[in-house]
Order: structure tokens, then C-alpha cells, then sequence
């Protein structure tokens, strides 16, 4: 047991797979010597040499394309998009061919590609550097996406999205790098698909992730305080989702209120929202409420914090929520 | 001065073969090759017609949804295709069939797609064949990754001649627009990567003629990159198998990228579901029939290289027995299981997906006895 | 008054915003001569030249982008995707810049662009040519989503697309290109973001929009024989999307049941799902239902119909909802 | 013949004057320039290191949140804007303050979206500078369409000298491996459009040497397109105004676009957010030092032009002032309202967003006198 940043967690884990298996392979943009704009592939380049820590040329298609290649090769390549807003023209090779090349072949070719996305905004950026385009790929059959929220999920989540067969996007929450916590190495960690309950409550039920988990569980220490229990879930994975911890959770608080940075219009919260009406339709006393970035485009970061779901958003909803 | 003064004059062919059928050579590509390995390839010529003139057939008769023919395009196909070693891997568009052939791809493999049985579904891994690629230009980007896990094997340049390997890239003059493939020229460039890029310029992309994409030969392209291109007569399957073999071997023994040219012609409609008559001329036709490519092998064999009409016959014979076996076979593909597209979408299924296939089994089963 | 196919509409449509508007530009693969692969530009470039309906050159991101600039010029341009699925190319410059230039330039620079898209499946096409990519552009800020059923809504929505100052993304149901319906050219047209209600009903209420209209109809006129009548909106507008109407639909019905090719995990039913249990809470009496493509890519053509949401699937999501 | 058997030779960069500050012919690209205008030159590039300076300055201050410095990039950008007419459009990365200043942006404009107070906010069409672009490449399609409508417009090959205008598009080293840097290429060549492409390659794309994106020089790049490069000195403004002219001459009277490489060299940090000891030497920024681009017409202003130290003190006041003036102004750029980020979503309001606001308005009355 280490207490480690979110930051460090992630660069074990990748040197850890590298470690592990010669056919991971790191690319991206600045990866090598600067170690990532984050510092996250901080010295693999040193260690692991130029031809397993790959700066590539600047061009994100070409970057998830030739990772296509490369699983065709027998490779994992774990990719790593600079920002959030420069994924998308990845997007046609993402969709079109990572996604659905296991599927075209009849399984026969797998693609155990791994794409980290620092994503979410708070840190005061200039444009595209602070999107959170999650929904984009969870609507995406064949790939898996998951979101960490703490050092501990981000060193075993990454290593398991390494490890999986299939292409998964991995989202990071940016604004928590270099928040530290508890990482145990030689745990034996949770499925990668599994919803965690963070904090137990029995009024009504928070769902988070990534960088919400933890403004989510700053609201819920407030409304504990005006004496409301808020269940806490971080959800972690974004496809699958782990609705049957979800629709527990309700069938006990009876009410829900999603929370994302992005866009609330088919955001996360609009499946999560469907998936438990439909399932614990019974057991709801209010609807489930969103609460999530407006449906503009992420403003100039000198009022991001308005922008971005914060407690009194989440505890307004909440309220809401419980005066049903 | 005039930044725009200077026009390039445009390039000769590198020809092999005339239309005529008569065996010229090249300073720079010199072939020696047995009359028998000509009769070898103007088989696979013949052969890989055959195949294609029977898809388009059964696509009329209604047992494909669509076929993309390859007529016209043997030449270029086979002459690439069969400059492959057991080693290499290409990577084609939707239309190579003749490449297929020579990798030994079962030809009903290919109707898989087109008939709607499947979106694909062999091993790219069995025969060093990627699968067919829809989305305009994307596979060459995976020719270059699968390039790099090459040369990071070691198997580039270590003088092994089973081991050395080459990557070949197929792509048409419309797709050469394609921001993909000015990326993967870029990558191939940059780390100096074991792939040959074949473009079929056939002069069109469906309706647009090659002019709508460059007003140079696709060849030049490459040499803004940093390497060489080259223009091969994409009707002379000696030429392209020349031009292919040296690119190839050039590739496998380190010396990077290469970008071919094979100049040809779509002789047929861009797909069945395509009218040609709406955009092109018929007199554009007739001067590409006089360049045919399997015609000026038959003319060489007959003239020069004296295979007398048993041989002829007896390759007729064979297409018609491959064509034969072909429409059995289309016939028999059967269509996929309704919970099949469940299959194959991840590699480790997803509960959330094997309950959604659940509930759709026992929609499915609700129909038993239902009177639905 | 006038019987037109759907194709046709859309092609006059083309033609009256041409002649209106000098700064109307068509541009796309094979809209020339070919007048595009499913002829919806049939004759226009004949009519109009070729500075006016040009053939590009084979790059959907240079469709886009150039169309981008063009608009920066004060141009108008309709841009034809050829198929659902080769719109990823263009993503980035959809989704970073044709969407946000507006917002980035403070409102000064305004982007006047129709991307129409041919989408839907059920014409027994190969792998990327029966898509339902319209969630992707329905969760992006900054942009307009629409989609037609018949060729009265085909042509005045295309007009109205074209005429719209913001960027739309113009959704076409390929298979319903050649079905027939009256077109009045001189009528006036609904405002282009409001939903219909097609067929009223009383017993539970169905959402669908594009190719799905016409199967939700038979759906309804099934279940009439089985006794139970079904309201059945078009939605026609995905983004913005006319709640309103659903909302006032359901409050009557008390029943739901969204109905839509793409696949069903955060497809346009988890949004009006979401909406809608938070704002009809009291008046359902059954959890909101959604039928759509299954969480997988869409299959090959011989079973495409069994993967599509059909009369039966509709039906069994009816029946459950009034079971409740 | 080996394919890879050519290698040409590096260019020369055409250069009109060297580090030296000693004026050289070019015999292609002459320009007759007088003294004072080589003063007025001069003016440009010490104002814009000057402001660049403030604005880094600022942004240590904690008054921007980032700022990308064109540091060493002076010449290049005002030897390029210089040589735009009035109705000319330039397309701008994020990096180009220079060519904004030419084009008479207020500074304090620039300086919005790098403190967060907008995403730009400026209209592209008042002083023909397009938005800053952040997505690398983007604008470059941008500039082809926007030329489109010049052709359309009738603004090309006119004869007239206020009418005929070309568009001047950025890109950096690392942005011309985007795919749709090259799509730009495509376009502009098909259909002979009046675009100028300027690539500054100041050596890296953050911490990645221009060799990551190419192993030949980049003006290169153009020919393979069919359409003219040209690399020239970016630390020379004279040369740089020359070729970007000439260019742009070109490009207005009809005969379509150039490629030119400005060779140069980013003296700071990628942006203020990064550290370039992580990845280059010291020894090369020394290299560079010699070639500073303000130096040298400084060199030549006092020894070949006789400017006198008077004219130097006073644009050091002018620098100053101008200092002084950003510095106060950039401390009076005010936050935007909060509901200001649905004010311009769309230039039709939505009832959908219309009501979403409405609900955030009433959020945020819910908390006057509330004590939160
Ligand atoms: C990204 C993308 N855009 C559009 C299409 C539709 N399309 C299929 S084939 C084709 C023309 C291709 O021309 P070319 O590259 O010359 O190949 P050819 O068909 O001539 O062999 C087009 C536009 C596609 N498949 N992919
Ligand atoms: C599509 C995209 N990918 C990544 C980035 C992140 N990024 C910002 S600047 C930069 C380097 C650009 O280098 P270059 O084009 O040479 O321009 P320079 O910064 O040197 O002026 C990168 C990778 C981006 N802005 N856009
Ligand atoms: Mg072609
Ligand atoms: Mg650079």
C-alpha cells in the first residue's frame, strides 16, 4: 500500500503492463521525452526505448489507425490522446474500424486497444481542452469505456483495460491528477465493470464519475450535514454500465440525481435515467433528475465553475429530488 | 521569377508488355521470366475474370445483394498480388479480388460481404489477407501499423528471405484524397516503414474522373512525402509484378515506402447498384478495351511464346468449372442466426450484452406457438 | 398539390432554395452529373453549373471544412454525406468547428450549413451504409437535428434547413426515398423544430421519427384491430427536441414507448425517456419503453430485418407498457 | 534500378538578408524595398515581441491563464502579413500575433481567449484574420473554402488590384501531418484555388523535432500535390515579405496556391504550460540566438540605413507604452456573465435552450438573500 497522485498511479500501471507483456506498446503525442503534457508516460520512454514509447507523428487518426494495425500484428497499444477535444478526428478510425474490427472478422482478429482520454474541464484551459465527449463512445457498440475517480481505480482500472481483449476508452479525469490517495499493488482489484458504492445512504441515491465523484461526495458530506443520507455511486465503467448496483441503490432511496460535466442532453444521465425508471419503476418516489453540463459548447474557463456541476447544483436537484 | 512557371512533363508508363502483346523491356525494371510463368499468371488472369464476371451474374440473378467487379483491373491485381511472399500482408480496399485469388483466398470467402451473410468474417492472419475495407482510405493507416509491429519483430532487413517482410497497401485514386492516406504516407515516411502503397488510379471514383482529385499523376505524390512513386502500366501485369517486386523487395530489406501507381481502368460500372452511362462516355471505353490486359498476354503467349489452343481450352474449361463451383457455393451460404450480431461484438462479452440477448431469445421464443 | 416521392421532394426543395439564393451552393461526392447516388441533386448542377453543385474532391473533413469557410464568405452550402456511415471523417470539423464557430465568434459570424445525410437501414446495403448516427450529433451543442418521414415534411424541412442561419444536420430515411405522398408547395409550413402527432390515440403513446414513422403507423393500425389505440408522434426535430408535444401525449396516455433504429444505449429514446419520467412523473402508469437497433453493429443485410425494430418488437414494448 | 536510390539535396533558403544584417539578392525573388520601409518593418517586429513579452509576462502574473508566445516568429509573421492587401483573409493557428498585429487586431483582442474570458470573440470578416484555431489543421480547410467563394465571387484574375484577393493559410511543422492540412493541399490544387499556405516550422510541435513529422524538407510537400514550395529564411522579414508577395501575387491573378516554409525557430516554450528543457538543448537556442530576426534589421538599419539612436529610443518609448497600455487594458478584460454561455449558441435561439437558461436563472435567483 502506496499513497500515490492519480498521475503516478496511472504511470505504475502502465509501466507495470509494459513489465509484464513485450507487445504493450505506449504512442501518442509527446509521450517520449516529455512524458505526456501530464507527465503520465513520465520515463518510459527512458526505460522501455523509442520503439515501445512512440512519439508519433501529429495526427490522431493516424494514431488509433496504426494501433488498428498493430493489434491486427498481435500489438496492444495503448494510445493516449493529448486532450479531450482532439480525439475527433480519431473518431471515423475509432468507430468505424476499432470498434467494429473484432466483429467484422467474426472474432478472429481481436484489438486490445487501450485509448486514455484526459477529459473534464477545472482547470482553467483555453478551448477543447476540457470536454467531456464520454457519451460519443458509450454509445458505440465494441468498445468498452471506463472513468477513474481515484488513484487506487486508476492503477488497477488501466492495467485491466491493458489487459482486455477488446478496445477500451479510458477516460481520466484531469482536474484529479494530482489529487493523491491510497494505491494497494498487490490487491486483488474489483471487476472493471463494476459500479461502486462510495459513501452509503439510504434518501436518495447520487450517481458519479471520474471527476464528479468526488463534488459528489462533497455534497453529500453538505447534505448530511442539513441531515439527508446521500448514497454515493461512482459508476466507473460507462459501457457496460452496472445498472443492477444503480437500480438497487434506488429500490432503497427511491430517488436519483445523475451528475456529469457533459452536456446533459443524451449524456450518460439520459440512459442511466431510462435504464432505472424502466427497472425500478415501482420504487421511484420522484424522477430522476440530471444534473450536468448546460447544452452549449464548455465556456471560457473564467467561468467554467459556473458552468461545470458543482454542490449547490447537485444539492439543488437533490432538494428537488426530495420534495417529491 | 514565376513560383507557378514550371509544369513537370507527364511521365511515361513503365510498360512491360504493349498493348499488342509485344515483350519490351524497361532500363530500370528488368524481368526475367519464363514463358511458363506468363502462362501461370495469364491463368490467374483468366481465372480471376471468370470469378468476377460470375459475381456480377449472380448479383443479377439476385443471390448478391452487390458485387464491385475488378474488370479491367486484373492486371494490376494479379501483377501485385502474386509479387507477394508467403510472409508479406496486404491490405485491399473492397475491390481486389485478384489479389485475393493469388493469396489463395477461397473466391467464395469474398461473397460473403456482398451477399449480406456477413460484414467480412475471414482471418486477415490466414492468408496474409486484411479484410475488405469500406470506409475509403482507413486500411492504409493499419498498413502502417501492422508495418510497425514488423519492423519491432525484427523482421525487416535481416537478409532472411522468409523472414524479411513487406506490407502492401491498396487504395483508389479517390481515395487518395482521403486525409487517411496522406497520414499514412506521412507515418510510412517518418519511421522509414516496410510498406508499399498501391494505388489503382482506374480514372474514376464512381461518377468523378481522377482529374477532380489531382491535377498531377497520383505517382508524384509520394515524393513530396520523401519517397519514391512510380506509374506502372496497370494493364501490363509483367510491369506491375516487375515494379511490385522491386518495391517489395526494397521494402522488406529496410529501405522504406514506395508509392505505385498502377495506371488502369474501371471497365465496368462502379458497382452493379452503378450507371456509368451517366457520367461517361462509351468512346472512353473503346480505347481502354484495345488496352485489356489479359488480351495482350493471350496475343504474347500465341505469338511468342507458341501455347497452342489446348491450353486455351482447357483454361476455359477450368473457368467454367470455377465459375460452377462458385454459384453452388454462393448459393449455399446461409444467412446468420438472428442472435448472431450478439457474437462477436466483444472478445470478452459484456453482461449488459448477453442480457440484452437474453431478452431477445425469449422475444424470440415468445413466437413459438404464438400464431404471430 | 402534387404526388412526389420522397426523392423527388428533396430534390425540389434543392432547386427552390437554389433559384432563390444566389449563395446556395450544393457540394458532395457524385452530386453532378450522377446528381449523387441516391439522385436526390438529380439535374441540378445542369441547371445550375458547376460552381454552384460541385463535385469534390473524395474527403468528407474537406466537405465540411471548406463548407465552414465558404460560410465565413457569407455562402450557404448543403453538403451531401453519401451514406450514414462516412460522416466520422468529417466529425471533427462538425463537431469543433462548424458547431462552435458561431459561439466563438461572440455571434458575428454566422454558419448557414445543411449536411444532409442519407441514414437508415433496410435496403440490404454492405457494412456502413444503414446507420443511425443521428445521437452523436443530437448531444453536440451548437448544432440542429432533423429528420424527415414523408415528402411534405422532405421538402419544407429542407427549405427550412437551408434557411436557417445555424448549422443542421439534415437526416434522410434512405428507404423511404421512392414512397409517395402529397407535397403543397404553397402551403404553409409547421415551424421546422415542432413534432407532430400523426395519429392520435388514447391508450399509450409511441415516438418515432424518420424511417421508423411509417413502421410506428403499421404498429398502431395493428394494435387498433387488437383494440387499442395508439397516439403516434413524429418527431421530426431531434435537436432541438419539441418535449411539449410528448409530454402533452403522455400526460393523456400515461404511457410511453420510443421508437428508433440506432442503437438503443443513449439512442434519442434515453433522452426522451429521460425527459420525459421527469416531466409527465405522476401521469405514467407504465415504465417509458424504448425499442431499438440492438447494442451491436449493424448486422449484415440478410438479417438486417430481424436486428430492426419492426411491427412485432413495437407491438411486444406496447403490450408490456399496458400490462403494467 | 534501386526506387530508393535518389535522395535530393537540401535546399537553400532564399534569404534577402543575412544574420548579418547584410542585404542579398535573390535572383528570383527581387524586392525593391526603401530604407523607411524597412524602418516600418522594423517597427512591427519590435512592437510584436514587445506585446508578445507582456502577455507572457501577464500570464506569470496570473492575469492569463496561458499564453502561446510567437517568440522568434517575428519576422516570418509580420514579413507574411505585411504582404496581405486589404481584402486578403489570412486563416491563423494560435500563435500568429504577428500577422494579427499587421492586420490591426488590437493586441488586447488576442488576449481574451488565452485569459478565459472568451473563445475568441473577435469577428474574422472586420479585419480579414480569421479566429484563432486551436484543432491543428482545421483552418486550413477553412482557407479552401473561404477561396471557393473568393472564385465564386469573381475576386480572382480580375486585372483588378482591390478586387483580386488571396487567402493566407498557417500551419505549423507538426499540424502539416493532419490529415486535413492535406485534404487543404487536395483541394487547393484540384480547383486552382487562390490560397497561399504558410507553414512556420519553428522546428517543434511541443516536444516533438520536426523529423517526428517528416524526413524531407516540408515545402516539398507541395510538389508531390502539383502546385509550387518555397522555403525560405523565417528570420528574414524581407525575404519572407518577398516570397509571401510573390505567393500571394499569384495567387490573385489565377494561377492557384504555393506552399511556402518559413524556416524558423520557437525561442520560448511551446506555451507558457510547458517546459522545453525536458527536451531540447540549451546549445540550440544559442544557435538560433544568432539568427534573431529583430537583429538583424536592426544590424542593418544602423549600419547600412543610418538610423540614428533617436529613432531607436523612441520606439523603445512607443514599446513601452504599448506595454502599458495591454497590461491595463488586459487587467480590464471582464468575466462574461454566467449565462452568457447560451447568449450565442445559435444565431436562432432554441425554446430548448431558451427554457434551460430560463431554469439556470431562476437557480440563480434561488440563492439572493438565501445565505448560501
Ligand atoms: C469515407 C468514404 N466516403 C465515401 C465512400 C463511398 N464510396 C465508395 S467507393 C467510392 C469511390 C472510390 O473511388 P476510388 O478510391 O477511386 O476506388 P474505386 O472504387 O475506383 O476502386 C465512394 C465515394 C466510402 N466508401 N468511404
Ligand atoms: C488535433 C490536435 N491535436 C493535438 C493538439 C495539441 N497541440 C497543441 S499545439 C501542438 C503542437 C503543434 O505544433 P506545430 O503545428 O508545429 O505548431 P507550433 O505550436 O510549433 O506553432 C499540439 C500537439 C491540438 N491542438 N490539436
Ligand atoms: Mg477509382
Ligand atoms: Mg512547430
Amino acid at each position: 500500500m502506496s499513497t500515490m497522485s492519480m498521475a503516478a498511479a496511472l504511470n505504475a500501471a502502465l509501466r507495470n503492463r509494459m513489465e509484464a507483456d513485450p507487445k504493450v506498446l505506449v504512442m501518442g503525442l509527446d509521450v517520449g521525452k516529455l512524458g505526456g503534457v501530464f507527465r503520465i508516460t513520465d520515463g518510459l520512454q527512458k526505460d522501455f526505448g523509442e520503439d515501445r514509447v512512440i512519439d508519433a507523428p501529429l495526427g490522431e487518426s493516424g494514431i488509433v489507425g496504426s494501433a488498428v494495425g498493430l493489434a491486427i500484428r498481435g500489438y496492444r497499444p495503448v494510445c493516449e490522446i493529448q486532450f479531450d477535444g482532439f480525439v475527433y478526428p480519431a473518431f471515423d478510425q475509432i468507430v468505424c474500424q476499432l470498434a467494429k474490427f473484432h466483429n467484422r472478422s467474426l472474432g478472429q482478429v481481436k484489438m486490445p486497444v487501450t485509448i486514455r482520454i484526459p477529459y473534464g474541464g477545472g482547470i482553467g484551459a483555453v478551448e477543447h481542452h476540457s470536454e467531456s465527449p464520454e457519451a460519443y463512445f458509450a454509445h458505440t457498440a465494441g468498445l468498452k469505456v471506463v472513468t477513474c475517480s481515484n488513484p487506487s481505480d486508476a492503477y488497477w482500472m488501466l492495467r485491466q483495460a491493458i489487459e482486455c481483449d477488446d478496445p477500451v476508452i479510458f477516460f481520466e479525469p484531469k482536474r484529479r491528477y494530482w489529487a493523491k490517495g491510497d494505491v494497494d499493488t498487490d490487491a486483488r482489484p474489483a471487476p472493471l465493470h463494476k459500479a461502486h458504492v462510495v459513501r452509503p445512504g439510504r434518501d436518495a441515491t447520487l450517481v458519479a464519475y471520474g471527476p464528479m465523484v468526488a463534488t459528489a461526495l462533497d455534497a453529500a458530506r453538505a447534505a448530511a450535514e442539513d441531515g439527508s443520507e446521500l448514497e454515493v455511486i461512482d459508476l466507473r465503467s460507462l459501457s457496460p454500465i452496472d445498472t443492477d448496483t444503480v437500480v438497487q441503490s434506488v429500490t432503497k432511496t427511491g430517488r436519483l440525481v445523475v451528475v456529469h460535466e457533459a452536456s446533459v442532453t443524451l449524456g450518460m444521465g439520459a440512459e442511466i435515467a431510462a435504464r432505472v425508471q424502466e427497472r425500478a419503476f415501482y420504487s421511484l418516489e420522484a424522477p430522476i433528475l440530471r444534473v450536468g453540463g448546460f447544452d452549449t459548447p464548455y465556456p471560457p474557463s473564467r467561468i467554467e465553475e459556473e458552468w461545470l456541476p458543482d454542490v449547490d447544483r447537485i444539492l439543488d436537484a437533490v432538494d428537488r429530488a426530495l420534495s417529491y | 521569377m514565376s513560383l507557378h512557371g514550371h509544369v513537370p512533363p507527364e511521365p511515361d508508363l513503365i510498360q512491360l508488355l504493349t498493348p499488342e502483346g509485344i515483350r519490351v523491356e524497361h532500363p530500370d525494371f528488368p524481368l526475367s521470366i519464363t514463358d511458363d510463368e506468363i502462362t501461370s499468371l495469364y491463368r490467374d488472369l483468366v481465372l480471376v475474370r471468370r470469378f468476377d464476371a460470375e459475381a456480377t451474374a449472380l448479383q443479377r440473378q439476385g443471390e448478391l445483394g452487390l458485387w464491385a467487379s475488378c474488370l479491367g483491373q486484373e492486371a494490376a491485381q494479379v501483377g501485385a498480388g502474386r509479387a507477394l511472399r508467403s510472409q508479406d500482408m496486404s491490405f485491399p480496399t473492397y475491390r481486389e479480388h485478384g489479389v485475393a485469388w493469388c493469396q489463395d483466398v477461397d473466391p467464395v470467402t469474398l461473397l460473403g460481404m456482398f451477399r449480406g451473410v456477413s460484414l467480412g468474417g475471414w482471418n486477415p492472419n490466414e492468408n496474409n489477407f486484411n479484410l475488405y475495407t469500406i470506409v475509403l482510405g482507413a486500411q492504409t493507416l493499419h498498413a502502417v501499423g501492422y508495418a510497425m509491429g514488423v519492423v519491432r519483430d525484427g523482421a525487416v532487413g535481416s537478409g532472411e528471405k522468409d523472414r524479411d517482410t513487406a506490407v502492401l497497401a491498396f487504395f483508389g485514386d479517390g481515395a487518395s484524397s482521403q486525409g487517411d492516406v496522406n497520414e499514412a504516407f506521412i507515418w510510412a515516411a517518418a519511421a522509414n516503414l516496410p510498406v508499399v502503397f498501391y494505388c489503382q488510379n482506374n480514372q474514376w471514383a464512381i461518377s468523378e474522373a481522377v482529374e477532380r482529385q489531382s491535377r498531377v499523376p497520383l505517382f508524384q505524390r509520394a515524393s513530396g512525402f520523401g519517397f519514391p512513386g512510380v506509374r506502372v502500366d496497370g494493364n501490363d501485369v509483367l510491369a506491375c509484378l516487375a515494379v511490385s517486386r522491386q518495391a517489395l523487395d526494397e521494402a522488406r530489406s529496410g529501405q522504406g515506402p514506395t508509392l505505385i501507381e498502377a495506371y488502369t481502368y474501371r471497365m465496368g460500372a462502379h458497382t452493379t447498384s452503378d450507371d456509368p452511362t451517366r457520367y461517361r462516355l462509351t468512346d472512353e471505353l473503346e480505347t481502354w478495351r484495345l488496352r485489356d490486359p489479359i488480351e495482350r498476354v493471350r496475343a504474347y503467349l500465341v505469338r511468342e511464346a507458341g501455347v497452342g489452343q489446348d491450353f486455351f481450352d482447357a483454361l476455359d474449361a477450368e473457368s467454367e468449372a470455377l465459375a460452377e463451383r462458385i454459384r453452388e457455393a454462393c448459393r449455399t451460404l446461409t444467412d446468420p442466426g438472428p442472435l448472431s450480431p450478439f457474437d462477436h461484438v466483444y472478445a470478452e462479452q459484456t453482461d449488459e450484452l448477453a442480457a440484452q440477448r437474453a431478452g431477445y431469445v425469449d422475444y424470440l421464443n415468445s413466437f413459438e406457438g404464438a400464431g404471430h
